[in-house]
């Protein structure tokens, strides 16, 4: 083992040397600063393997050859190998970005950039109060230094405010540093510690808090962090980024040595800061709009977060406390990294300018991994040790810091996620080119694929799970590796991939979760089948669409609580990349990621709050919440969680638009398939929890009236849509209300209706989807108005939608009225009349939609330019037929599968089973004979058909026009056909429905934030001196705070 | 033996049909002081109907929109227990219960919109999303009624209903459910395509409706379902809230009780619409989501408290 | 009472720098109040080791060992705290130099480029 | 005047905090053990007559490594600003022949006192940073006296370079030859009280002070904008 | 653009350039495209005799009547209806649209321009089918017979099966020519459908002599 004392001495050595070296040239400046920064990147390597395999014990490091106290020592242990590895690397992968942009800047800047390294280095390993205040100027300085990069006015600006700030700081901790001196009699951070006894700490009180609000300033907390936000903007891409990964590294461990070495003085302290930093900042970056300040919101919000996890981790002694914020630092050190670093190759300064971005389109890998690395999602360290935080905080009942930790998440999620669609979506002006070295994109993919790399090892440091299964994220990462392959074969591979791995789940897998299972499998394989219609290779399309098939395949497969939410995560993510696909998708995509990602917080504290009460991370257990206290808040969070999948009304406002811009083979997925996932998480949770009240109030009696308004609201919207896939889509919300109305029954009758309609619902929203896609396929409109007459180009396509929508109004004899009967017989029985009653209406209201759906498309004038128009392609009409094909068998036998659906449910619902004679289902109200039904039809409609067709043989086939116009004739086809505003009288008895209560609601708070964000960032004015008042008022309040001075 | 029985319950069913038509007619023309056509006259309507010579077809949907058309009347007639106790009037109603039938109902509603939008027809557009803009609207005070009734004899199963208002003229639901037997009828109203409900046909500015393009047999067999349809649904509403037709010890008393009971229900409908004028269909949407939906809302209140 | 005399003058020093630098518009003068700012602390520093009658941290021969000598700390300290805040000072000045020569101004509202 | 009157304020504020410093505080009246370890264990230790430059130099070595750092940093970043803008500096007004005569007489005088300071530093109070701050001075007078002159300032840089690397030497020599990083216990402690005494701590006080000379004169020759490669600009 | 709605009624029957979804473009000929262009068929009545008699006879007591009213005399079916004439008792009843009317009612003199119309609402009734005329004006163009904007004989352009004179016509008068036309109907004499049918082209080549700006097909089925 290399001595840890090298990793300042190599750098220091360096920085000196190259003084001799001025004239040597670039190549030398940069080798030399290379090579060094590598040799310490190995050390500390060396260091951390070793450490964590166990090899070499944790090392103090006395210099001078004494043993503290009196002289200074250094440390390496497990953390601090760890955190200089970071930042070694960070800085040599910085180093290494900028050498194309620092070519002119002779060898100032990798003197300055050693510097800064021993700096980093030094404040991370010494344990000498003084030594680090030290080596904190170290840092300061050559930051200042590399802030002025460019030696622009702004740049001034900025580094001036920087170093006045720091000096200010300084100055403070200094006396603080000398009275803790005097108070202990050493500057060793272990002595003061130990010598710090409760009356110690009375007496020295003011001494420490110095320090500590020296350190805390260091940090940048809101809002006295105006100076580090200009830095941060105005800095090179490359110094942003060691200012996050590097210097907030560096500076957090600073803080938390002080903090630790003050006992427990400041826990609560840095607790308030840390929340108030993470909540304001990223609420004040909504209102942001240049990319580099964005990032340095960001990264003051998560630094924040990270004072507010750690102290939170001390004051509860969380058993793996420090592996959780390793686990968010070094999540945060990368991305940030990453994100600096692409900032510097796309050279824009707005956000809205990134769509320059998409000519590398391969940047956009990189770009995605950081950003949902920041923001938590699987299968990122930051996720586990988010898991583990909120598992171990609800075990302790914070409910505020659960709270503040996932509320500001979903805000900082609204603006990362804002720039991805910017990026993804908006394209560059042509004549703009982006130009990427070799050694710019190194640093970005060596960051990604870190943030990817450390998300296994994160994972295997679960304290409270046991390792989610890999496999489908292994194959996940698997189709990144063969994006290059044209997009047929992609398609068949992960087809066969999916039934490769689906089979044998079918066959394995038991109760309730084969029909989500096979809904799932079957559904991914149908709807895959229209990927056959593109050519070219499809970029993004199939990593993006594996991750959310195995997210549903997981999901299902999940035994804990961990690898439900890993892969519920993982299904999100990847939908949120196909919507956003879609050509007019980013609005949508954004609301709909972060309505999941708002849905998923509440399912991860729920979780959380199960773990607390039942010590148990397996689904199974689950059910034991149901006796304690948190039983009602469980299920709600759950249920409103799994809601926002359902999209159910007040929280639907995000699916019309993201299943109605989809591709058109995406919308099939996402709305025939992917809101079954939100099905099956309220089954799960109905079936553990059951019937749970908060007061008076029964929940599930909340949620049927919920389901119901759904239900009505869905339906009613979807008849006022001009859009045909938008239509498809409110339909779906209104679908999804029926089905949580029947589970919210918690009745035999209830579950099996809900869950009849789920399976049923698949089938023909799949082919809706798929026959409007096909059509939108070759009419290049989605607009209803604009078609007509179809059903003579596309009779196949019509055939299907007919079927379909029978199917799905529920008129006998196709599969549709298994459920409506079902469904009715559980409302009787159950007795909720008035939301019975409500979906029965919104079941006729659905005519109003289907009958316009399949009336202003087929039926009607056929369009000019339409009359060349070809059927719809193979690949659409195939899974249709499939599906029509799997109908009609389930309507003309629908025993066969709601029998067999019946005994699922009986396993937790037993009374009020059906009785199945043959195909006569009885319930003790009614009965239902499908098959007879099936019969009569078809022998009525053969024998009307026969009377019709020999009384009528010879009728003479005639054309559109050929129609009583009184005495007239039409003019053009758009003229005649009747679609536009197609239910206006409806719309002028019932337009109140419309009122989009809900949108006003989220806009609302939205709206608040940004106004709210608009508002507080006027604390940056931008004068240094403003920032200075702000710190000083800043100790003044904090030390007045501490001690109840107000 | 089923396929006899309910095909002879279609054909008494049409000739009875066509005889209501005709006192229909006759009662219409008596209002307005006029003598009014011979009682016989819809025979000879459909007749000539299906007899026209020449036909024209707008496509493979128009053609079997009356086929749609006619299986959904048919269908829900042979559904339905005509005759409480006879096995020859309630042929297929083992098929299914309430529920089938409700939604039965919409298949020939279905049929005839797509059969009317793919004569290309806009007037037959404009009259469906009118008649199912009214129907939606008429079908909610019906759905509370119905939730009502079903609470109060427990069973979706019409025969049972129909058994359990038997013994008594103070069993029929009208007197042990009034509130749900108003909001009923009400909504019975707005499914006859009578005045004042009756814009979806107004006759000159969309003539007639969906069926606008429909001519020679189609119209006929539009016309013999028009016939039943009505029946059926009459049938339906004397089941479940008039104490339904038990079989009597002779069938002569039987088909009295049956005609007089269907015959008044029906002409419930007809005398409401020979004295109002007509609704736009935006007010009757509006109506009936006021008055009868408040009325089935309390019924089943009052049903489910016990009141 | 005599480190009493100099902290209490150091405190006041360190008030007097701050009120410099927060109410003085123009970039020389608030690095000077930085200086005096600066002096302050480093004068409440050298006061906080001193003892009453000790004499100063040189031996001049191993005999006085026994002798009362003044804490070497804090003086230690504030050596390597003066080179620092002479270094922070240079680094001002070099800014606000060339600050001034880019937008031709020395108040500190001028440089307000970057806010928000 | 608001804000004057704000500052104020917050001004008393913070002077109630610090004078809560002051009422708890209470003057020592002996050493404590870390500082009487220093005084009673350092000359049998390391042999260094003052004290605080056995504190300085050896005991908290790698604090004196740092504040050379971060002189070092500055006179870097100095440099960068200049390098950055190169030809921005306008002529100056020549000093008068009294003054530059009596600076060249001066110059020797004040570069021999610093050296004498920062080679006595272990003996009596001085050391490489006041020697060299010393030394620094020197130069800042000629170039007062002489604004226009021109001065190489590629010297400076070489001393500065080569001295920090030997510090780092010596210190990498003390971690191989000695106990630590910085040990000066790598050459003999010698006879107490005399120059070549105190291991190597008059060594890298000496290095130290050329260090500190060369960077604070190579910030002053930079704020000066005369040093190499600035082109002069008459207009 | 004003030029273009002042043609617009031949401009929709020109033949147009449009373009597909996909970008082709290709002619759509409105004519063609939109109308059928079969020709009519004679549809023979039933080969067996007592049936045709029954059917006839059906036809003849169920009278949909398609009003027309051209000109005067359309206000003496009014009081058809009311309860002074009541046509309904002879079962004769008005239906609003010719896909389901028996019988064309020309309610007075026919100018060019509503011959037109004339011409398309019989095409578009379904055979068999048959026309009343009222009023002198549709025998022998009545007191416009030299106007330059009347027809004068109303059978030379569609197949008339009964003209009730009069200028105007008594309700009475219409009622006996309803008789009249039953009677025909009954003696299997009303197939002015087939002998519109059998002489097609005659009657097409009178009416196109009449209505100058033909801007519909051959046959408006």
């Amino acid at each position: 083992m290399v001595e840890p004392v090298y990793l300042i001495v190599v750098a220091l050595g360096a920085a000196f040397s190259l003084g001799l070296l001025r004239k040597a040239g670039f190549v030398m400046h940069h080798l030399v600063l290379l090579l060094s920064l590598a040799t310490m990147t190995a050390i500390s390597a060396q260091w951390t393997v070793g450490l964590f395999t166990g090899s070499v014990s944790p090392a103090a490091i006395p210099t001078a050859g004494f043993s503290p106290p009196i002289s200074i020592n250094l440390q390496m242990g497990k953390t601090e190998g760890f955190l200089t590895l970071l930042v070694n690397l960070s800085v040599f992968l910085s180093s290494l970005f900028m050498i194309k942009t620092v070519k002119r800047r002779s060898v100032y800047v990798p003197m300055l950039m050693l510097v800064f390294a021993s700096g980093l280095n030094g404040i991370i390993m010494t344990r000498d109060l003084f030594n680090l205040f030290v080596f904190i100027e170290i840092m300061s300085i050559a930051l200042a230094g590399l802030i002025v990069l460019n030696g622009d006015i702004q740049q001034l600006g900025a580094g001036f405010k920087y170093i006045l700030a720091g000096a200010l700081t300084s100055g403070l901790m200094l006396i603080g540093i000398i009275f803790t001196y005097h108070t202990t009699g050493s500057l060793n951070i272990d002595t003061i510690a130990n010598a710090l006894t409760p009356e110690l700490k009375a007496v020295g009180y003011a001494g420490l808090f110095l320090i500590f609000i020296g350190v805390l300033i260091e940090l940048k907390p809101f809002p006295v962090n105006g100076f580090g936000l200009d830095v941060y903007e105005s800095a090179h891409p490359a110094v942003g980024a060691v200012v996050s990964a590097g210097a907030a590294t560096a500076t957090l461990y600073a803080f938390a040595k002080i903090a630790i070495m003050s006992g427990d003085l400041f826990l609560e302290l840095s607790m308030v800061v840390g929340a108030v930093t993470f909540v304001g900042m990223n609420v004040v970056a909504l209102q942001q709009k240049i990319a580099n300040r964005l990032l340095g919101y960001s990264s003051l919000s998560q630094v924040g977060l990270l004072v507010l996890v750690w102290s939170l981790v001390k004051w509860q002694n969380i058993a793996n406390g420090d592996l959780i914020v390793l686990g968010l630092l070094v999540t945060h050190a990368f991305a940030k990294a990453t994100l600096f670093w692409l900032s510097g190759i796309i050279q824009k300064e707005k956000i809205e300018d990134w769509g320059i971005i998409k000519q590398r389109i391969y940047l956009l890998f990189p770009f995605a991994i950081a950003l949902l690395a920041l923001i938590g999602l699987p299968p990122f360290p930051s996720f586990f040790a988010k898991w583990e935080l909120i598992m171990a905080l609800a075990a302790n009942q914070s409910h505020l810091a659960i709270a503040l930790i996932l509320g500001g998440s979903l805000v900082e999620a609204v603006y990362l996620m804002r720039w991805f669609g910017h990026a993804f979506k908006n394209t560059a002006a042509e004549d703009e080119t982006l130009s990427v070295s070799f050694c710019q994109l190194l640093p970005v993919f060596a960051g990604g694929l870190l943030l990817i790399g450390l998300g296994y090892p994160a994972s295997l440091l679960s304290a409270t799970a046991s390792p989610i299964p890999w496999m489908l994220t292994a194959f996940v990462l698997f189709t990144f590796a063969m994006e290059f392959l044209p997009a047929k074969i992609k398609n068949i591979i992960v087809m066969a991939a999916i039934a490769w791995y689906g089979y044998p789940l079918l066959t394995t897998i038991g109760g309730y979760r084969v029909i989500f299972a096979g809904i799932f499998v079957i559904g991914a394989l149908v709807t895959m089948i229209p990927g056959f219609s593109h050519k070219g290779n499809r970029l993004g399309f199939y990593p993006s669409l594996t991750m959310m098939f195995a997210g549903l395949i997981g999901i299902i497969e999940a035994k804990e609580t961990m690898s439900f939410f890993f892969y519920w995560e993982m299904m999100t993510v990847g939908s949120y990349f196909l919507i956003l696909r879609g050509k007019n998708s980013k609005p949508h995509a954004l609301s709909y990621f972060l309505f999941s990602l708002g849905g998923a917080y509440l399912i991860l504290a729920a979780f959380g709050y199960s773990f607390g009460q039942t010590t148990s991370v397996s689904l199974d257990t689950l059910s034991q919440v149901a006796s304690t206290p948190y039983a009602a808040l469980v299920m709600l969070f759950l249920s409103i969680g799994f809601m926002t999948k359902t999209a159910s009304v007040g929280l639907h406002i995000w699916l019309p638009g993201a299943h109605a811009e989809a591709e058109s083979d995406v919308s099939p997925m996402v709305s025939g398939i992917l809101l079954k996932a939100g099905i099956f998480g309220l089954l799960m949770t109905f079936i553990a929890l059951g019937d749970q009240k908060i007061g008076f109030v029964d929940i599930a009696y909340v949620l049927s009236w919920v389901g119901a308004i759904s239900a009505l609201v869905g339906n009613y919207l979807a008849a006022m849509q001009e859009d045909a896939k938008r239509l498809l889509a409110y339909s779906s919300v209104g679908q999804m209300g029926y089905a949580l109305f029947g589970l919210s029954l918690m009745s035999h009758l209830g579950w099996l209706g809900a869950l009849s309609l789920s399976v049923i619902h698949f089938t023909y929203k799949v082919i809706l989807f798929l026959a409007v896609g096909g059509i939108v396929y070759r009419l290049k409109t989605k607009n209803m108005y604009e078609m007509g007459g179809l059903i003579r180009k596309m009779p196949i396509t019509f055939f299907a939608v007919l079927v379909s929508i029978i199917a799905l109004s529920g008129i006998p004899p196709l599969a549709g009225f298994g459920g409506r009967w079902v469904a009715y017989n559980a409302v009787i029985e159950k007795g909720w009349m008035l939301q019975g009653a409500i979906i029965g209406f919104s079941g006729i209201i659905a005519f109003l939609y289907l009958f316009r759906l399949i009336h202003t498309i087929f039926l009607g004038q056929l369009k000019d330019a339409h009359r060349k128009v070809k059927e719809a392609p193979l690949p659409f009409l195939l899974p249709q037929m499939l599906l029509i094909g799997l109908v009609m068998f389930l309507s003309s036998r629908p025993h066969t599968f709601l029998a067999p659906i019946g005994e699922i449910v009986k396993e937790f619902k037993p009374d009020g089973a059906l009785t199945w004679t043959g195909p006569l289902a009885q319930s003790h109200l009614g009965y239902w004979d499908g098959v007879m039904v099936m019969w009569v039809f078809m022998g009525l409609f053969a024998a009307n058909f026969a009377l019709l067709f020999i009384m009528n043989r010879r009728a003479q086939p005639v054309k559109q026009f050929n129609i009583v116009y009184a005495a007239e004739r039409p003019a053009r086809p758009e003229t005649t056909h009747f679609a536009y505003n197609f239910f206006a009288p409806y719309r002028r008895a019932l337009g109140f429905l419309e009122y989009p209560l809900a949108t006003h609601f989220f806009d609302g708070i939205t709206d608040f934030l940004h106004a709210a964000a608009g508002f507080i960032r006027r604390l940056y004015t931008g004068n240094g001196q403003t920032y200075l008042f702000q710190i000083v008022a800043f100790v003044v309040v904090v030390f007045l705070l501490a001690n109840g001075g107000f | 033996m089923n396929i006899v029985y309910a095909v002879a319950t279609i054909f008494i069913t049409i000739n009875y049909g066509l005889v209501l038509q005709g006192i229909i007619g006759k009662v219409y023309a008596r209002v307005a002081t006029r003598i009014g056509l011979r009682i016989y006259q819809p025979y000879i309507n459909i007749i000539r109907q299906w007899v026209t010579r020449t036909s024209i077809n707008h496509g493979i949907m128009y053609y079997l929109g009356p086929v749609f058309r006619f299986t959904g009347g048919g269908g829900i007639l042979i559904f339905l227990p005509v005759i409480y106790g006879a096995p020859f009037f309630s042929s297929f109603s083992s098929a299914g219960d309430m529920l089938l039938i409700m939604y039965f109902m919409f298949l020939g509603t279905l049929g005839m919109a797509l059969g009317g939008g793919e004569s290309g027809h806009p007037y037959a557009a404009i009259a469906v999303t009118r008649g199912l803009a009214q129907t939606t609207a008429a079908e909610f005070p019906l759905i509370l009624a119905i939730f009502s009734i079903v609470t109060q004899y427990q069973t979706l199963d019409v025969n049972q209903i129909v058994a359990a208002q038997q013994g008594s003229v103070l069993n029929w639901t009208l007197f042990t459910n009034p509130l749900a037997t108003i909001a009923a009828m009400l909504a019975f109203l707005g499914s006859m395509m009578r005045s004042p409900f009756d814009v979806v046909l107004a006759p000159q500015e969309i003539p007639i409706g969906p069926p606008t393009e429909y001519q020679s047999q189609f119209l006929a067999m539009l016309m013999t379902n028009r016939t039943i349809f009505p029946v059926a649904k009459t049938i339906l509403y004397v089941n479940l809230f008039f104490g339904g037709v038990a079989l009597q010890d002779s069938w002569l008393l039987t088909f009295v009780i049956f005609f007089l009971k269907t015959f008044f229900v029906y002409m419930w409908s007809v005398f409401v619409g020979v004295s109002f004028p007509r609704f736009r269909v935006d007010q009757s949407v509006r109506w009936f989501l006021k008055a009868p939906a408040a009325l089935g809302v309390l019924a089943i209140i009052f049903v489910q408290t016990g009141m | 009472m005599t480190s009493t005399i100099a902290m209490t003058t150091g405190i006041l020093l360190v008030l007097i720098g701050l009120f410099a630098i927060l109410t003085q518009k123009d970039l020389i003068r608030i690095i000077v109040g930085f200086s005096i700012f600066d002096i302050g602390v480093h004068v409440i520093m050298i006061s906080i080791g001193y003892i009453s009658d000790a004499t100063a941290p040189i031996i001049e021969n191993l005999s006085q060992l026994g002798q009362s000598y003044v804490d070497p700390v804090p003086q230690a300290l504030v050596l390597t705290a003066i080179v620092i805040g002479l270094g922070i000072s240079a680094f001002m000045l070099t800014f606000a130099v060339f600050m001034f020569k880019k937008r031709g101004s020395l108040d500190i509202n001028s440089f307000r480029d970057l806010k928000w | 005047m608001i804000k004057k009157a704000l500052a104020v304020l917050l001004l008393a504020q913070l002077c109630t905090i610090l004078f809560s410093f002051l009422s708890v505080y209470q003057e020592p009246t002996s050493l404590n053990a870390v500082s009487s370890h220093y005084i009673h264990n350092e000359p049998k230790e390391l042999g260094a007559a003052n004290a605080v430059t056995a504190v300085v130099v050896t005991y908290r070595g790698l604090d004196t490594l740092g504040e050379v750092t971060i002189l070092f940093a500055a006179s870097v970043v100095v440099g960068l600003l200049m390098f950055l803008h190169k030809n921005e500096s306008a002529p100056r007004r020549d000093g008068s022949e009294l003054l530059k005569t009596g600076a060249s007489l001066l110059f020797p005088l004040i570069l021999l006192f610093g050296a004498y300071v920062f080679i006595n530093g272990h003996l009596s109070p001085g050391g490489g940073f006041q020697g060299g701050a010393i030394i620094a001075s020197a130069l800042m007078l000629t170039i007062l006296a002489n604004p226009n002159r021109h001065v190489g300032h590629g010297f400076f840089w070489a001393i500065e370079s080569i001295s920090g690397f030997v510090f780092v030497l010596l210190g990498i020599a003390g971690l191989v030859l000695a106990g630590g990083f910085l040990d000066s216990r790598v050459l003999p402690p010698g006879t107490f009280g005399h120059v070549a005494s105190a291991g190597l701590i008059p060594v890298i006080y000496i290095f130290v002070g050329l260090k500190v000379g060369a960077e604070l004169s190579s910030v002053v020759l930079s704020l000066h904008g005369k040093s190499e490669g600035g082109v002069q600009h008459h207009d | 653009m004003a030029k273009m709605n002042y043609r617009k009624r031949l401009i929709d029957f020109d033949k147009r350039t449009v373009e597909s979804p996909d970008g082709e473009t290709f002619e759509v000929n409105p004519m063609q495209d939109y109308y059928c262009d079969a020709k009519p068929k004679v549809h023979p009545p039933s080969k067996i005799a007592p049936l045709e008699t029954f059917y006839n006879w059906c036809r003849a007591e169920s009278i949909f009547i398609l009003g027309f009213g051209t000109g005067c005399g359309a206000i003496e079916m009014r009081p058809l209806m009311g309860p002074m004439y009541d046509a309904s008792r002879f079962g004769v009843f008005w239906r609003p649209t010719p896909r389901q009317s028996t019988v064309f009612f020309i309610g007075g003199y026919a100018s060019v321009k509503t011959l037109k119309r004339i011409v398309r609402s019989y095409e578009q009734m379904q055979g068999p089918k048959w026309v009343f005329a009222v009023c002198s004006c549709t025998i022998n163009g009545g007191m416009y017979f030299d106007s330059y904007n009347t027809i004068n004989r109303l059978d030379h352009y569609i197949p008339v099966d009964v003209y009730v004179t009069g200028c105007m016509p008594r309700p009475e008068a219409i009622l006996d020519g309803i008789d009249t036309l039953k009677k025909r109907i009954k003696e299997g004499r009303g197939e002015g459908a087939n002998k519109y049918a059998k002489n097609f082209e005659w009657y097409k080549a009178n009416q196109k002599k009449i209505i100058k700006d033909w801007d519909m097909p051959d046959y408006n089925w």
